[in-house]
């Protein structure tokens, strides 16, 4: 294990690694159909032969080099040979727009830009006169270059090459990059994260040097990480999550980086390389349960059932084995034969045999989907993070994970939950600043020097962790001032099987309401099993047993919000189950799947009126759009259920 | 020095044992023709046919059977063993390895030879059963140009005559049947039969009855000669050079074959074998088949093979 | 696109004529290729394209007619002699060997380059161990080349159409040829891997600097492609130039256009 | 399920072209050969169950081996290059007699020329390997025609090979040394001053044999040799394309596959049979040959194996299961029945999987690395 410690800069970590782990792998890019292997000390060499290749080509400290690409060598080492220039690298993210690519390159400044391939140059050249301080464009792989004007483009390799043979050439060429090396100071810029804004232009997240060193140093302790480790390095290269779990963590462990052959053969070659740290977002991980689940569909019904079967074991017996809990003996029995016939086999095909910590985050992930992996032995922990705090803010200790919360405060992160509700913290990777943008950077902070994080969250009374539950301005008050936060309560409400999509409100009124989209194909199975005749998914929807299944979803959900003195109040009082499924064709979801709750909120007033004005049915029309395109009306009549308010001291009489 | 008269009587003797070649020749070319199999099985389909028609004799006359009923009624059931035994073949083996390439087709019919000499021995029996459906003493005929005359055997000329009566009844089959006419018009493309309208498993089961006939009318004359027995299966292997010389699609090539190795593997074994040790019998007709296949690998009558890409 | 720099005459057709039986398939046509240049030979239907590659390969010997390929005039010669001189192809109905991996299509396609006989092979150890380890880095950089990686190891036949098609490229490029002949590369192809297509074969052109001759009946995807155009209608050539040239040429327009002759 | 590939990955093109890549398939077959090598010997030298009796030894795994041999020499002409043989038993009697020949001296008289060629007895190891040179030489020979003779009608020209040889060593005397019963007997079994005797050693002899020659035939297979059989195999106008010349193509594969095929003649009669006649490589010899690799699986060395080890152990299985049962059968209706198992089960075999127990084997493999997935 190492840290940090005295080194302070990345080009020192690089130097410290290449003398410490001299010919451990760092890096492994699967090309040419083999995995091709750098070892620490020739890692040092490139990067000192690129950074005085780029030297060469005019490059001076505080010059911004923009990376534009998938994951591979070359495009880290240019971010290694920049900082050794003390020169700050710019990943942008390789599926940017030309016109993303150009505010961000003209932002900052770029005056050289590192591209993957062809299509990341056309891309540039398409916007090079918008990019005034663009110099040189230098580019990994050359195929399909061969014939463009190389005035300002050059391959890497080339630079690499020419850089090489300057310094045998040239003993003062190495002096001065020493002397670059010597110069550089922990209070550098190490790298500025452009955040990919989901509101307005993006903005550039300014890290330090030693902010940076020193936040990885913490985590990689806290994950006991060493120079022994794997990861893949597949997430996009500008993304804060590839760049500190990878690169950052990756010199100051000394672990190995491995960067996939292309796109499609990213599951394949996760396989081969077997990482040991693993991170993926929630919808990642659905994926590939999904995955799981469609091609278990074609297993023989014996394989199916035992699969089935195992799975069973492992949700009951599973996270407390992985915790630690007492588990009976035939469960262990059990779950030991599960592990031989499914759990092991299946981390196997799926590449995760050798992980020793899997991390996820981003948003809230399904207690059902979070528990399946974790069932089948894989240690998936939640983390919370942001750009803004170069990633880590809270993780999970092992041995103290729940699908519902993030966990406590990072090591040396300070963190507080501001008066409105809104999580503050402070921490060692925390920015410097937004990019030429003094405003944004004021915004963003407290006065007392705090960032804000936007986002709503409580402290989860029992274990003291981090619970996050909406964007701050989305999280709302109830007439007597309760704490209402809609998206967690849908989060929550869809995470039942049977509830596809569902809508609350709550915002200056009494209680809270809810309108729910039930899941046609769960139900219609569960109205087979049961015997239930419907001849349409309205009379499905309206059917009073089904009402009284989601009632008892809900129920649920009212009673987790119980244990939360802090939600306590905003528990769900009436519901209605709509005729009708939310549909982005008539403009209730968002295209990527979000519901538009204002507008739905319009298009069916008359339900959220009957909601709040203690009727017990509603009727309604709305016109739809059919699938053919023809627009027509459908008209109902809607039932409302009302549900009892669990008191807190009882949910806690039940649970002693 | 040889004489005249011996050349001629071994030439004689060995076309006529070559029309016997031919015989069993003639249903291997069927099949190939109609559905491209090269039935390896061809030689145990005769010694089945055989053995199901000696047996059958031997039961109906020992059971006071007139012997001109005891033979129609003998080859009756013989001819009805192989009805049952092309429904078979084409039920469970030939249709369901249906668009298989040929080395599958060729193996699958190694397969059915084993099951069809298993199953005719265990049910006929496996000794030597004598047939006498035709007579078999000789002729000599030019006993005036030759001393001594020469030498025929009459089983010989009836063997000659019933391949002459086969030939002639095939020829009339294909040119005058439905069935005759969408065979041929299947030899040259499979989904022809379809356009004919009579399903490809029936026009598949008509072949290998047909060629099971063929090696009923076989067996007659082999069994004559040798006594049905389970050594018919081997003679029946030469009728594979006898197919290569003439040519596997070729009905009077598989005539002129056998006719070619029956009078040289004669004329080589008397006037070659003594010298180099005897039994050239044995290989003769393969080795003449690799030199035509040198010269010509279509065989002598077969279609040229024309390769494009 | 980049024309090529040299006039050099990589082949020389001079006045072929082929015929199968009756049928006429090629009538005194003459020709050339330029060394670097992507030719296009284009023609309806049963125009005698298909039958110039072979005849040019040495699959089919010409009744008149001498093909001079690199300087030397020859009449008659065996596929693989043509191989082992330089000109490669791809097949209009790809040809790959089905039993075998993509990778292991394109290995074969190394054959002439491979220097270590039987008894090295046998052994599989040394110089015969290197010597096929250097085989499959040129053969790795032509599958990256063609961005097949994901299907290096699939058995082709259960490979989709297009992606055999880029295999049998692959194959054919690992011979390091001198002429590389194309039999309809975009044959039964959607537009996208027509596109892809177009792309490869542009790329090999720059990248390798190969000399390419191309049969396609689709005119559009040639006009866009290749820097000489001969068109062959009823085995004869009736037109040859650049694109532009070709594609106001009266005749050329007959014959596309059915033109009763 | 057994398989657990991840983090098995390739840094150096030779790790990837391995035998066998794959960690797991490697400790499979060190864990085989331990068995074979160590095991085997240690109970039959013991007589521990199930080597009780010698019978395991001589009548099931001594045959095995030898016909697995075969079965590989056939399996490369036929299953990778894609020329039928039906000639495999002659090439087995070409090693057999020209190993005998060498082994007990060769004379060869020229008395019109005054002198006679001789050769003092050689030992027994150069016997065998020359014996298979010796079939090399015919496989060429007799491989020439392949180049103008496609398919079937191939299959019938190596017929004539078949039958000449049968012929040869049947009516020419020099090559039985003027046996008067035509019956020879193989010199004795001497390797470099050991004696190879009991059933045991004569054991380890073959399965050393084998080992090493499948070993070096998987070598050659997956090399460009292999590549330039099967490319030739799949589509011949293509292989010529790309430089392939089918001369040497298949006269290399007849060569090799004539020499396997020869080694294992040569031990057929030296270590299995000990005395034989011709008839001991009949035309049914090359029959069964060539359905041990069909039903093996054609292309596949494995595959060799299997099928050996299939056609072998079934009629055994047929004599076995009947008394077993209680229904002892006369060995008449024994040896039908096993004639029509035998013909109904490839018949079987081939609707169900044309390309033979190694693709069964691989299908199951390959479940077993994708489990718990179906594909």
């Amino acid at each position: 294990m190492a840290g940090g410690g005295s080194f302070d800069t990345f080009p020192r970590l690089l130097l410290r690694n290449a003398a410490r782990f001299r010919a451990r792998p760092a890096f492994r890019h699967k090309d040419l159909g083999i995995w091709q292997t750098w070892t620490w000390a020739q890692v040092a060499e490139i990067v000192r032969a690129y950074a005085a290749g780029l030297h060469r080509l005019g490059v001076q400290p505080g010059d911004k080099i923009a990376v534009v690409g998938s994951n591979r060598p070359k495009l880290y080492w240019t971010v290694m040979a920049a900082q050794a220039l003390r020169a700050i690298p710019v990943p942008v993210y390789s599926d940017a727009i030309a016109d993303e690519l150009a505010f961000v390159l003209a932002h900052a400044e770029a005056k050289l830009v590192a591209a993957q391939d062809q299509e990341q140059v056309d891309k540039v050249l398409s916007v090079s006169d918008r990019v005034p301080h663009l110099e040189t464009i230098v580019y990994d792989e050359t195929r399909g270059l061969d014939d463009y004007d190389h005035g300002r483009l050059m391959a890497i390799g080339d630079v690499i090459e020419d850089g090489r043979a300057a310094l045998a050439a040239d003993a003062a060429l190495g002096g001065r990059i020493d002397e670059f090396i010597r110069q550089g100071d922990g209070s550098d810029i190490a790298i500025i994260l452009y955040t990919s804004g989901t509101t307005g232009a993006s903005k550039g997240v300014v890290l330090s040097t030693r902010g940076c060193i020193d936040a990885a140093t913490d985590t990689v302790k806290f994950d006991r990480l060493t120079h022994q480790d794997v990861v893949f390095a597949y997430l996009p290269l500008a993304w804060v999550g590839d760049h500190y779990l990878n690169y950052v963590q990756g010199l100051v462990a000394g672990f190995c980086m491995a960067c996939p052959e292309s796109g499609e053969t990213i599951e394949q070659d996760r396989r081969e390389i077997g990482p040991t740290f693993y991170f993926a977002p929630p919808r990642g991980f659905e994926a590939m349960l999904t995955r799981v689940m469609i091609r278990m569909e074609d297993a023989a019904p014996i394989k199916r059932r035992m699969f089935n079967y195992f799975l069973g074991i492992a949700r009951r017996y599973g996270e407390s084995i992985l915790t630690g809990k007492p588990v009976p003996l035939s469960g262990r029995l059990l779950y030991l034969l599960g592990r031989l016939l499914v759990y092991e086999p299946l981390k196997n095909v799926l590449g995760l045999s050798r992980v020793r910590v899997a991390y996820t985050a981003g948003e809230a992930i399904g207690p059902e989907l979070f528990a399946f992996y974790r069932s089948i032995g894989l240690n998936l922990k939640q983390l919370y993070g942001q750009t803004e705090a170069f990633l880590y803010v809270t993780c999970q200790p092992d041995g103290e994970i729940y699908s519902d919360t993030v966990g406590p405060a990072a090591p040396n992160v300070d963190l507080r939950i501001a008066e409105s509700g809104e999580v503050q913290f402070r921490s060692p990777g925390m920015f410097v600043g937004y990019f030429k943008d003094q405003a944004k950077t004021a915004e963003a902070m407290t006065s007392d020097g705090y960032v804000k994080t936007g986002d709503a969250g409580f402290f989860d009374e029992k274990t003291g962790h981090l619970k996050i539950i909406d964007r701050a301005k989305d999280v709302g008050r109830l007439a007597d001032g309760t704490m209402f936060a809609p998206k967690y309560l849908e989060n929550k409400l869809k995470f039942f099987p049977n509830i596809k999509e569902a809508v609350v409100y709550g915002d200056s009124r009494e209680f809270v309401c809810a309108m729910v989209n039930i899941d046609p194909v769960a139900v219609a199975n569960w109205a087979e099993r049961n015997n239930v005749a419907y001849g349409s998914y309205q009379e499905l929807a309206g059917h009073p047993l089904v009402y009284d299944m989601v009632a008892n979803d809900i129920d649920e959900v009212n009673r987790s919000l119980a244990k939360e003195k802090v939600l306590a109040g905003a528990q769900i009082r009436r519901f209605l189950i709509l005729h009708k499924e939310l549909d982005a064709d008539d403009g209730e979801l968002t295209r990527t799947q979000k519901v538009r709750r204002r507008f739905i909120s319009d298009r069916y007033a008359p339900l959220v009126t009957a909601l709040y004005n203690g009727s017990h049915e509603a009727d309604i029309s709305t016109e739809v759009t059919f699938e053919d395109g023809r627009k027509g009306a459908i008209a109902a009549q809607v039932k409302i259920h009302d549900l009892q308010v669990i008191g807190t001291a009882e949910a806690l009489g039940k649970a002693a | 020095m040889i004489a005249l008269g011996q050349f001629l009587e071994v030439l004689i003797g060995g076309l006529m044992s070559g029309v016997l070649y031919s015989l069993v020749a003639l249903g291997f070319v069927l099949i190939f023709k109609a559905s491209g199999v090269f039935n390896f099985a061809q030689g145990a389909m005769v010694l089945l046919a055989g053995l199901a028609l000696v047996r059958a004799l031997d039961l109906l006359i020992a059971n006071g059977f007139p012997y001109w009923a005891a033979v129609v009624l003998g080859i009756g059931f013989a001819a009805a063993i192989m009805a049952m035994t092309a429904w078979l073949i084409e039920r469970f083996v030939i249709g369901p390895l249906v668009n298989q390439d040929a080395l599958t087709l060729f193996m699958s019919t190694i397969g059915v030879t084993f099951v069809l000499e298993g199953a005719a021995e265990m049910i006929f029996g496996s000794d030597v059963y004598p047939l006498r459906l035709f007579p078999t003493d000789a002729w000599f005929l030019f006993e005036s140009l030759f001393p001594g005359g020469i030498l025929i055997n009459k089983l010989d000329v009836w063997g000659a005559l019933i391949a002459g009566i086969l030939v002639a009844g095939l020829a009339l089959f294909f040119q005058w049947t439905k069935t005759g006419r969408a065979l041929r018009a299947v030899a040259d493309d499979h989904l022809a039969a379809h356009s004919v309208g009579i399903p490809i498993s029936w026009i598949w089961f008509v072949v290998w009855l047909v060629a099971g006939l063929v090696a009923l009318v076989a067996a007659t004359v082999w069994g004559t000669k040798l006594g049905v027995q389970f050594s018919i299966t081997f003679l029946a292997l030469k009728a594979l050079p006898v197919l290569i010389i003439g040519g596997l699609t070729s009905i009077p090539g598989a005539i002129a074959g056998g006719l070619i190795v029956g009078a040289g593997e004669k004329i080589a074994e008397v006037f070659l074998g003594p010298s180099i040790g005897g039994g050239i019998e044995y290989w003769f007709a393969y080795v003449l088949a690799l030199a035509v296949l040198l010269v010509r690998p279509q065989g002598l009558f077969g279609e040229r093979i024309i390769e494009r890409i | 696109m980049r024309a090529p720099d040299t006039n050099e005459i990589l082949l020389q057709i001079d006045g072929v004529a082929l015929s199968f039986g009756g049928v006429r398939a090629l009538r005194d046509v003459s020709f050339n290729i330029r060394k670097g240049e992507i030719r296009a030979i284009i023609g309806p239907n049963g125009a005698g394209k298909t039958s110039m590659l072979n005849v040019i390969n040495g699959f089919y010997h010409p009744d008149h007619g001498a093909i001079t390929f690199k300087g030397r005039t020859r009449t008659k010669m065996q596929p693989f002699e043509a191989a082992r001189g330089g000109i490669a192809r791809t097949f209009q109905n790809v040809a790959l060997f089905k039993g075998m991996s993509a990778l292991d299509n394109i290995m074969a396609g190394r054959t002439l380059k491979v220097r270590r006989g039987l008894l090295w092979q046998i052994l599989r150890y040394g110089p015969a161990l290197a010597e096929e380890v250097e085989h499959r880095h040129r053969v790795e950089e032509i599958i990256d080349f063609l961005e097949i990686e994901a299907i290096r190891k699939v058995p082709v036949a259960r490979l989709p159409y297009g992606l055999q098609k880029r295999v049998e490229l692959g194959r054919a490029l690992a011979m390091e040829p001198d002429l590389l002949l194309l039999d309809e590369p975009m044959a039964g192809m959607n537009l996208e891997e027509k596109e892809d297509m177009s792309r490869f074969i542009i790329d090999v052109n720059n990248h390798y600097g190969t000399t390419i001759a191309l049969i396609e009946h689709d005119m559009a995807v040639v006009m866009d492609l290749s820097h000489r155009v001969a068109v062959l209608d009823h085995g004869v050539k009736i037109a040859d130039g650049t694109p532009d040239e070709v594609k106001k040429n009266q005749a050329v327009l007959d014959a596309y256009l059915g033109v009763a002759h | 399920m057994l398989y657990r590939e991840t983090g098995q990955f390739k840094t150096a093109y030779a790790q990837d072209m391995a035998i066998f890549p794959i960690r797991q398939d490697r400790i499979g077959l060190g864990i085989l050969l331990g068995i074979a090598f160590i095991g085997v010997p240690l109970l039959a030298t013991f007589h521990i169950w199930p080597f009780g009796r010698d019978y395991l030894l001589w009548a099931i795994l001594l045959p095995f081996l030898v016909l697995a041999l075969a079965a590989i020499g056939t399996n490369i002409l036929v299953g990778y290059c894609g020329q039928i043989s039906l000639g495999s038993g002659a090439f087995m009697a070409i090693g057999a007699y020209s190993a005998y020949k060498l082994g007990t001296g060769v004379h060869i008289p020229l008395a019109w020329l005054g002198f006679a060629i001789s050769i003092p007895p050689l030992p027994v190891l150069a016997s065998i390997l020359l014996g298979g040179l010796a079939a090399a030489g015919c496989g060429i020979l007799f491989g020439i025609p392949s180049l103008r003779i496609k398919g079937l009608y191939l299959a019938v020209a190596t017929l004539a090979a078949q039958f000449f040889f049968d012929w040869v060593f049947l009516r020419v005397p020099w090559f039985t040394n003027y046996a008067p019963s035509g019956s020879v007997n193989a010199p004795e079994l001497n390797f470099f001053g050991a004696v190879v005797q009991t059933p045991v050693e004569r054991y380890l002899l073959c399965l050393t044999f084998v080992t090493v020659i499948a070993f070096l035939a998987k070598n050659l297979v997956r090399g460009n040799l292999g590549r330039q059989w099967m490319a030739i195999r799949d589509m011949d106008i293509a292989a010529e394309l790309i430089g392939i010349r089918p001369l040497y193509a298949k006269l290399t594969a007849f060569a090799v596959s004539s020499f396997i095929i020869g080694v294992a003649g040569a031990l057929w009669a030296f270590v299995y049979l000990g005395s034989w006649e011709p008839l001991a490589f009949s035309i049914d010899r090359s029959l069964q040959l060539l359905f041990m690799v069909i039903i093996g699986g054609l292309g596949s060395i494995m595959g060799s194996f299997v099928g050996a080890a299939f056609i072998l152990i079934v009629p055994i299985m047929l004599n076995l299961i009947p008394t077993e049962l209680g229904v002892p059968l006369s060995t008449e209706t024994i040896t039908h029945l096993e004639f029509i198992i035998f013909g109904s089960l490839i018949c079987y075999l081939l609707i169900k999987e044309p390309h033979g127990f190694a693709r069964l084997i691989s299908i199951c493999k390959e479940k077993l690395r994708l489990w718990p997935f179906p594909y």
